[in-house]
C-alpha cells in the first residue's frame, strides 16, 4: 500500500537541507558580486575625482586648463535630456505595452509588432544615432537639438520600457480586471485604474533602467553631432547641449593626467545625478508595491 | 562684409576692442585630436564676445567632413588634409571652403620604461620592425644584438589621423603587422606600453610628453643623426618624418555671410598656436599664421 | 415596464418551466438555445432558462458542470476568455445581450456580480467600494462616503472595518475580502446581481447574514446565484436549476425541485447517491 | 434595508446623468492612440532600415557580398582591403557569450536571493543599488575594465595580452547582469504567493520550490530579461572599444586583440575616414548585419520563450 | 511510541479537554500558551489545544477568528508572513516545531497541507501530483505513476482528469483544480494532513467524496481540518474547537459541542444566533 518509504525520505533530507544551505549562500555571493564591483568601482572613482570636486566644479563651464574645467553645460545638458527622454519614453512605451498585453488581437501584425520590439532592443545605440540623425536632425530640421537628441534617445531606451511594461501588466491577476469588469467598467477605465497601478512597480523599475541608460549613453549622441564643448546653457528644447558621459568621455581621451581626475569627478556628478533619480523612482515603487 | 577688418593688426587674445558686440552661432565639428585646440579657442574666443555661440564637436575627421558637406557646420577640423572623395562631395554640392593649419601634433615613437637596449632607430629600422612580413617578429630581427624575444606592437586604431599619417610616411602604403594591438583611445596605448615589457608603439606627442616618465622615447634617425622628439625639434621641422599638421577647413560662405564666424576665424588664425601649445600640441611657425591670415582677409572682401 | 412585451413572446424554455405563478412575475433574462464552447469543448448545451425579477434563482450542480461558465455568460464576463464561441440567444429586459451591438458596460452596470474567490483590488477598502461609482461619474465625497457606509453595512462587514476603511484590502482574511467584494458590488446598486458561490469562502455568521441579505435584496432586485451548497439553494432560492454536464436537467421551483424532483438524475444528486 | 431607493439619491440615475454627458469616447480614441505609439516602434525599425540601406546598397556595389561573409579577412584600411566580416562576427560573440556566462548566473542568482531568500528590507536596500550599476556610463566600465580588471586578470594569467575579450566581456557582464536581475526579479516576485505555499507544504525546501515551481512559472520574464541583456552585450560599444583593442581576427582565443562590429562602427565613424569612400560606406553593412543578428536571435528567444512558458 | 514521555508531562490544555476517551489515544499536536501576532494585531491568543493520532479534529469558527492562522501555524507556513511574531510551545509527536531548530521541511514532510483557495502549480496534472514524490527523491517512473493514480483515485478526481493527465491544470474547473491539490497532498503520504476549508470550492457529490475520504485516511493518519460548514464538522470529526476572536472558547468532542456546548458563546454561534 505504501509507496514512500519514510526512513528513506527522512535520510534524504539533510543533503537536500544542505543544498539548500549551499546555494543559498551561493545567491548571496552572486548578489555580493555585484555589490562589490559597485563598491570598488566607487572606490577608485571616488579617491579619484574627490579632490577635483567642488563649487567651482559645478559653476564651470569646460576648460583647457584642468583646475578652471567645469561641468556646468554637461550637467543642466543631461538634466534636460531627461526631461524630454523620460515623458516621451514612458508615454510611448507604456501606451505600446497596454495596446499589446490589453488591446492587440492576435495575428500578425501583432506578433510583428512584437518581435520588432524585442529586436530593436538588440539594436546597437550608434544606428539610432544614424537614425536620429536621418529623421530628427535633417528630415525634421529639428538641428542639434535637445529635442533632437531626446527623440532619438527615446527611441533608444523604449524597448525596454515596453517589454518591461508588458511584464508588469501581465502579472496583474485576471481576476482583479474581471472585478472592474464586473462593475460595468469600460476596458479603458479597467487599464487606467485597476490594471497600470498594479502595474506601476514593474513599469518603473524598467523606467530606471531605461532612463540610467538614456544618461550614461555617448555613442548615439556623438553621431547626431551633440558637440563637446559648449560654453552656455540652453534656454528651450530647441538649442544645443551638450551631456555629462560625453564631457567625461572627452576629458578620459585627454593627454593631461589632471584631466583624469576632472574626469572621475564628472563621473560622480553623474552618479550623484543617478542616484538621485532612481531615489525618486525607489520611493514610488515601494509605495505601490504589493505582492498578491 | 568683414566686421573685424579694421582690426587685423590686433594680435593675442585682447579682440574685446576691436567691434561690437557679436551675436549668433559658431558651429564647429570634427577631428578628436584637434579638438583640444578648437575647445581653448573657443573658451578665449567666448570670454571676448559671450554673446557669439560656439559649440565644438568631436565627431571625427570622417564625420566632420560629412556634417561640413552637408552644411551643418562652418568649420571641419581634420588632423589630415581633406580627402578626394570628399572634396569631390563638396563641390557637388557647390560648398566652397579654405584650409588653415593650426599646429604640429609629433608621432612619438615609445617603448616600455624597462627595455633598456632600444634608444634610437632609423626609418628603415621602422619599417622592418612595421611592416607586415607574414612572420612573427623579434627584436633581434631588427638588430642581431638584441634579444630574441617578440616584439609586442601597439598602434592607434586604422582609422586615426595618426594611422593614417603613420601609414603615409612609414608604412608606406603596406600592411601592418598583423598581431599589432590597435586601439582608437591614445591614453589606451599608454597603458598597453607600460605594461608590457617587449612593446613598441606610437601615438601624439601630447600623451608622451604627458607621461615621460612611464614611457622611453626612442630617436628616429632620418640620416641626419638621431633626433628626440622635443619641442623645439618638432617646431623647427628636425625631427622627421613624423610630425604632421593639423588643420581646420572653413566654409566660405560662412565668412561672408556670418560676422561672428568670420570674427572667429580671425582669432582661431591668431590663437591657435599659443593655445595648441598648451593643450600639449606645438604651434607652427609665424609665417605659416599669417598666410592664414591673409587667406581670411580675401575672403571677406 | 416592460411586462408586456415580453409576454408576447413564447418563452422556449417554458417546456421545463413547471411553475406555475412565475407567468405573473416579470422575466428579466430569457436564455433560449445558448450553447457554448471553449476551443472544442463544448461546455453548455441548448440551455433555455427564464430568470423572473424579484426573485433568487439558484444554479446547482456538480463540480464541472457548467455553473460558472452560464453565470458569466449572463454579464458576458466570458468573452474575457479567448476562443469562446456562443449560439443562441440571451435576452435582458427584452434585449439580446449576446448581439454585439449591446454595450457590456451597459450591462454590466445593471447587471452586478460577485465571484467564486474574492478578488478585492490593491486598494483601500473605501477604494475598493467606491470603484464602481467613481468610474461611472460619481465624484461627490460625501455622497461616496454615504455608499461606502451603505454597501459595507449591506454585505455586513462595517463594524469589522469601519476603523481601518483607508487600509489595504489584502490585510483582510479570506472570508472578510468576499464580503468587501459584495460590498463593492452593491455599490453601484444594480438591477441583477450575480453570485458565484459568493459564500464558499465565508464563515456561517457571515454566510447567515449573506443569505439574509439576499433575501432582502430580492424585494429590490433579482438575483441569480450558483452554489454548491444545497440547503442554501433550498433556503434561499425561489427556483433552481440543476445543471450537468454542461446541460440543464431540470428548472423549477425550488420547493419542488427538492421535495418532488421530475428527473432521476436530479433526485440523484439532491440525494448525495449520484457521482 | 432599503438599498435601491435612497430619499436622497439614487446611484443609477446619477450614472445615467452622467454616461449622457460624456463627451469624448474614449473607448474608441484609446485603441486607435495607443496602436499608435505601438506603430512608433515599427515606424522606428523602418527608419533604421531605410538609413542603413541605402548605403549598405553602395557598399556591396563595390564588395561583392559573398566576398562580405566569406572572406576571413577584415582589413578595410590595407591597401589591397579585404572585408570579411567573419572576425567582427567572432569578436562580438567571444564578448557576448564570455558576458553571457558571467551575467546570466550572477544575474538569476541575485533575482533568487532577492526574491526568495533575502527579507523585504534588504531588498528594497540591494535592488536600487544594483540598479545603479546599471546607469554607470559604460565609457566608466571600459576604463574600469583596462585599468582594474585587465591587470588583476594579468595576475592571474601572464599571458594575457593587454588588450583581449576576456576583460571586456567579463565586465560587460557586470554592466547587463543588474538588468537580469532585476527584471528577473520582477517576473520572480510577480508569481502568485500560494503556488509557492502549495510546494513549501509538501515539504520542498526553498531551494526545490524556487528551481521546480517559481522558476517555470515566471520563465517567460526571465527569458525576456536575458534576450533583452544579452542585445545589450551584442551592441555594446564604449568597453569593447577601449578594453578589447581593435584588432579583428578570427581565433577563438579569448586572451588576444579583438574587436567586435560595434567597435568598428565606432572607429570609423568618430574616426578618420572619408566620407564616402568605401569604408565609409562599410559601416552601414556592418550595422546591416548587426541590425539581422540581433533579429536572428530575438526570434529564437521568442521561440524558446513561448515554448516554456507556463500560465497562471 | 512516545506515549509515556507524552503522558508525563500535565497538558495545559487539559482544562478545556473534557474528553474522556482521548486521554487514551496518542496525541500528536500539543499547543501550549501559544500567542500570535502579525504586527501589532494579536490574532492568536493563549491557545491550549492536543490533537489526537487517527482522529479528525475539525476547528471552526467566524471568518477572521483566527483559523487560518493557527492551521498554518502547525506547519510553521505562518512563517512566510513577515513581521509575524509567536511565543508558546507547538509540540508535534512531543518536539517543539516552533524551535527554530526543527527543519520546516522535515515537519511539512510529515504535515500535509491542503489550502483554502486551489493553489495548483502551472504545470500538468501529472507533474503536480508527482512534484511531491521527485522532490523527496523519487524517481522510479512505474512508482511515480501509481502515486499519480492512487492519490488522484483518492481525491475523487482520477476519472475526470484520466484522459488528459498531461494538460495543464489551469484548465480545470475550480472544484477540480481543489481536488487535485488534494491528490498532490496525499502523494506524499503525510502523517498529518492540515486543510483549510479544502471543501470550499467543491460541489457536494466532490464534497462527500473527500469527506468519506477523510473518514477513510484517519484509519492511518490524523486530520485537522478547518471547515465553516457546521454540518460538516458535526459529520466527520471526532474533535471540534471553537475559535473567537483568536482564543479557543471551548475544544471537545464533536458530539458534545455540538449537543451540549459549554459555553455560551459556543451555542450561540452553532444555533446561529451569534454575530
Ligand atoms: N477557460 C477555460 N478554458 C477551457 N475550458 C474551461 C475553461 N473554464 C472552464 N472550462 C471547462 O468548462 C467546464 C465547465 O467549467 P465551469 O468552471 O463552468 O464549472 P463549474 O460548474 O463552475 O465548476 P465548479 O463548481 O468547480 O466551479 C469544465 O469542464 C471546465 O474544465
Ligand atoms: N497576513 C496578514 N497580515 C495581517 N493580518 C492578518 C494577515 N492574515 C490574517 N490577518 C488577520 O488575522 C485575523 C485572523 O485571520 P485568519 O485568516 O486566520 O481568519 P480565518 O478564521 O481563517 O477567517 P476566514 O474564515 O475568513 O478564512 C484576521 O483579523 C485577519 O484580518
Ligand atoms: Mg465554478
Ligand atoms: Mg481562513
Ligand atoms: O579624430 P581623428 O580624426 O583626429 O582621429
Amino acid at each position: 500500500m505504501k509507496l514512500i518509504n519514510k526512513s528513506h525520505v527522512a535520510k534524504k533530507m539533510p543533503a537536500r537541507l544542505a543544498v539548500n544551505t549551499i546555494c543559498k549562500g551561493l545567491f548571496f555571493l552572486a548578489t555580493l558580486v555585484g555589490l562589490l564591483v559597485l563598491a570598488i568601482l566607487f572606490y577608485r572613482i571616488f579617491t579619484q575625482g574627490i579632490g577635483s570636486l567642488n563649487g567651482d566644479f559645478l559653476q564651470n563651464f569646460a576648460s583647457r586648463k584642468p583646475e578652471e574645467a567645469g561641468i556646468k553645460a554637461a550637467l543642466i545638458g543631461s538634466i534636460w535630456l531627461m526631461v524630454v527622454v523620460a515623458p516621451v519614453s514612458l508615454l510611448l512605451g507604456v501606451g505600446t505595452a497596454i495596446y499589446l498585453e490589453e488591446y492587440a488581437r492576435k495575428n500578425w501584425i501583432t506578433t510583428f509588432i512584437k518581435v520588432n520590439i524585442s529586436n530593436l532592443a538588440g539594436v546597437p545605440s550608434i544606428v539610432f544615432g544614424l537614425l536620429g540623425l536621418t529623421v530628427f536632425v535633417r528630415a525634421l530640421a529639428l538641428d542639434r537639438s535637445i529635442l533632437a537628441a531626446g527623440l532619438t534617445m527615446s527611441l533608444l531606451v523604449l524597448p525596454v520600457i515596453i517589454v518591461s511594461a508588458q511584464e508588469a501588466i501581465r502579472a496583474v491577476p485576471r481576476d482583479l480586471r474581471e472585478a472592474s469588469f464586473g462593475m460595468g467598467a469600460t476596458k479603458w477605465q479597467t487599464i487606467l485604474k485597476v490594471v497600470l497601478p498594479a502595474a506601476i512597480p514593474g513599469i518603473l523599475t524598467g523606467g530606471i533602467l531605461a532612463l540610467s541608460r538614456a544618461i550614461g549613453e555617448t555613442a548615439p549622441l556623438v553621431v547626431v553631432g551633440i558637440p563637446m564643448f559648449i560654453a552656455f546653457l540652453p534656454q528651450t528644447v530647441m538649442d544645443t547641449f551638450t551631456v555629462l558621459p560625453m564631457q567625461i568621455y572627452n576629458w578620459t581621451s585627454r593627454p593631461q593626467e589632471e584631466f583624469q581626475q576632472v574626469a572621475a569627478a564628472g563621473i560622480i556628478v553623474l552618479l550623484i545625478l543617478l542616484i538621485f533619480m532612481n531615489s525618486i523612482a525607489v520611493i514610488i515603487r515601494n509605495k505601490f508595491q504589493k505582492r498578491y | 562684409a568683414g566686421c573685424g577688418s579694421n582690426d587685423t593688426s590686433n594680435s593675442g587674445k585682447g579682440n574685446e576692442a576691436a567691434s561690437d558686440q557679436l551675436k549668433g552661432e559658431v558651429i564647429t565639428d570634427g577631428s578628436s585630436t584637434v579638438f583640444p585646440i578648437m575647445e581653448a579657442v573657443a573658451e578665449e574666443y567666448m570670454a571676448t564676445q559671450p554673446d557669439v555661440k560656439v559649440s565644438v564637436g568631436a565627431s571625427g575627421t570622417g564625420g566632420g567632413f560629412k556634417k561640413f558637406i552637408a552644411g551643418d557646420t562652418d568649420l571641419a577640423n581634420a588632423s589630415r588634409p581633406v580627402k578626394e572623395e570628399e572634396s569631390a562631395l563638396l563641390d557637388e554640392k557647390g560648398v566652397e571652403y579654405t584650409e588653415l593649419k593650426l599646429a604640429f601634433d609629433g608621432i612619438s615613437i615609445v617603448a616600455n620604461k624597462d627595455n633598456d637596449f632600444i634608444d634610437s632607430l632609423t626609418v628603415e629600422e621602422l619599417q622592418k620592425l612595421w611592416i607586415d612580413n607574414g612572420k612573427v617578429k623579434k627584436w633581434s630581427d631588427i638588430r642581431p644584438e638584441w634579444p630574441n624575444e617578440e616584439i609586442k606592437f601597439y598602434s592607434p586604431g586604422t582609422d586615426s589621423g595618426t594611422y593614417d599619417y603613420f601609414n603615409e610616411v612609414i608604412l608606406e602604403e603596406k600592411p601592418m603587422v598583423e598581431n599589432a594591438t590597435l586601439s582608437e583611445d591614445d591614453n589606451v596605448l599608454v597603458q598597453g606600453v607600460e605594461g608590457d615589457k617587449n612593446a613598441i608603439g606610437f601615438f601624439g606627442y601630447a600623451y608622451y610628453s604627458e607621461n615621460k616618465d612611464k614611457l622611453k622615447i626612442i630617436s628616429i634617425d632620418n640620416g641626419k643623426g638621431a633626433v628626440e622628439p622635443t619641442h623645439e625639434t618638432i617646431k623647427s621641422g628636425e625631427y622627421a618624418p613624423l610630425s604632421r599638421p593639423l588643420y581646420t577647413y572653413v566654409a566660405n560662405k560662412s565668412v561672408a555671410e556670418k560676422e561672428q564666424v568670420a570674427d572667429y576665424t580671425q582669432f582661431v588664425i591668431e590663437n591657435a598656436g599659443e593655445l595648441a601649445e598648451e593643450v600639449g600640441y606645438i604651434s607652427l611657425p609665424e609665417e605659416e599664421y599669417q598666410k592664414d591670415l591673409d587667406k581670411l582677409k580675401e575672403l571677406e572682401k | 415596464m416592460n411586462m408586456t412585451l415580453t409576454r408576447e413572446k413564447e418563452s422556449p424554455a417554458i417546456e421545463i418551466d413547471n411553475v406555475g405563478s412565475a407567468a405573473l412575475t416579470e422575466k428579466v433574462y430569457e436564455t433560449s438555445n445558448l450553447n457554448l464552447w471553449y476551443g472544442e469543448n463544448h461546455a453548455l448545451k441548448n440551455i433555455n432558462l427564464d430568470m423572473h425579477q424579484n426573485e433568487v434563482t439558484a444554479i446547482i450542480g456538480p463540480s464541472g458542470c457548467g455553473k460558472s461558465t452560464y453565470i458569466k455568460t449572463l454579464n458576458r464576463m466570458i468573452e474575457l476568455v479567448p476562443d469562446v464561441k456562443t449560439t443562441g440567444q440571451i435576452k435582458y429586459r427584452n434585449r439580446n445581450i449576446l448581439d454585439q451591438s449591446y454595450k457590456v458596460e451597459d450591462l454590466r452596470t445593471q447587471v452586478g456580480m460577485v465571484f467564486q474567490k474574492p478578488n478585492p483590488f490593491p486598494k483601500s477598502i473605501y477604494e475598493n467600494v467606491v470603484y464602481g461609482p467613481k468610474i461611472h461619474g460619481i465624484k461627490n465625497k460625501k455622497i461616496l462616503d454615504e455608499i461606502v457606509e451603505k454597501s459595507l453595512k449591506g454585505a455586513a462587514i462595517w463594524d469589522e472595518v469601519k476603523d481601518r476603511l483607508h487600509e489595504n484590502a489584502y490585510g483582510l482574511s479570506g472570508g472578510q475580502q468576499q464580503r468587501l467584494c459584495i460590498a463593492r458590488c452593491l455599490a453601484i446598486e444594480p438591477d441583477v446581481i450575480l453570485m458565484d458561490e459568493p459564500t464558499s469562502a465565508l464563515d456561517p455568521i457571515s454566510t447567515l447574514k449573506i443569505e439574509e441579505l439576499v433575501q432582502e435584496l430580492k424585494k429590490d432586485f433579482s438575483i441569480i446565484i450558483v452554489t454548491h451548497n444545497m440547503q442554501q439553494a433550498a433556503r434561499i432560492s425561489d427556483r433552481t436549476a440543476f445543471f450537468l454536464n454542461g446541460e440543464v436537467i431540470e428548472y423549477s421551483d425550488t420547493n419542488t425541485i427538492f421535495s418532488n424532483p421530475n428527473d432521476k438524475r436530479t433526485e440523484d444528486y439532491i440525494t448525495g447517491r449520484f457521482g | 434595508m432599503e438599498l435601491r431607493k435612497t430619499e436622497t439619491y439614487s446611484v443609477q440615475q446619477m450614472i445615467l446623468e452622467k454616461k449622457s454627458k460624456k463627451k469624448i469616447n474614449m473607448e474608441k480614441v484609446m485603441p486607435k492612440l495607443l496602436f499608435f505609439t505601438a506603430a512608433i516602434s515599427v515606424f522606428t525599425t523602418i527608419g533604421i532600415i531605410l538609413t542603413l540601406i541605402f548605403e549598405t546598397f553602395i557598399f556591396f556595389d563595390r564588395v561583392s557580398i559573398v566576398e562580405f561573409f566569406t572572406e576571413a579577412k577584415w582589413l578595410p584600411f590595407a591597401s589591397a582591403p579585404s572585408y570579411g566580416i567573419m572576425p567582427l562576427i567572432v569578436g562580438t560573440l567571444k564578448v557576448t557569450v564570455i558576458a553571457a556566462v558571467v551575467a546570466v548566473p550572477v544575474g538569476l542568482a541575485t533575482a533568487i536571493f532577492l526574491s526568495e531568500y533575502a527579507s523585504e528590507k534588504t531588498r528594497r536596500i540591494i535592488k536600487p543599488i544594483l540598479e545603479v550599476l546599471a546607469g554607470i556610463p559604460t565609457i566608466v566600465y571600459g576604463f574600469f575594465a583596462l585599468t582594474f580588471v585587465t591587470p588583476v586578470l594579468r595576475d592571474l594569467f601572464p599571458s594575457l595580452d593587454m588588450f583581449n575579450a576576456l576583460s571586456p566581456g567579463i565586465v560587460v557582464g557586470i554592466m547587463i547582469m543588474p538588468m537580469i536581475a532585476s527584471l528577473s526579479e520582477d517576473a520572480l516576485v510577480s508569481v502568485p504567493k500560494s503556488i509557492r505555499e502549495g510546494a513549501y507544504a509538501l515539504g520542498a525546501t526553498k531551494l526545490e520550490t524556487t528551481i521546480k515551481v517559481v522558476l517555470p512559472a515566471a520563465i517567460s520574464g526571465i527569458v525576456a530579461s536575458i534576450v533583452l541583456a544579452l542585445s545589450r552585450a551584442i551592441g555594446e560599444t564604449m568597453i569593447v572599444s577601449v578594453a578589447g583593442g581593435s584588432t579583428p581576427n578570427m581565433s577563438m582565443d579569448v586572451t588576444s586583440s579583438i574587436q567586435t562590429m560595434t567597435a568598428y562602427i565606432v572607429q570609423v565613424s568618430s574616426g578618420d575616414a572619408g566620407y564616402g569612400t568605401t569604408i565609409y560606406y562599410s559601416i552601414y553593412a556592418v550595422g546591416m548585419t548587426l541590425f539581422v543578428f540581433t533579429l536572428i536571435m530575438n526570434l529564437l528567444a521568442q521561440f524558446i520563450s513561448r515554448k516554456f512558458r507556463e500560465e497562471y
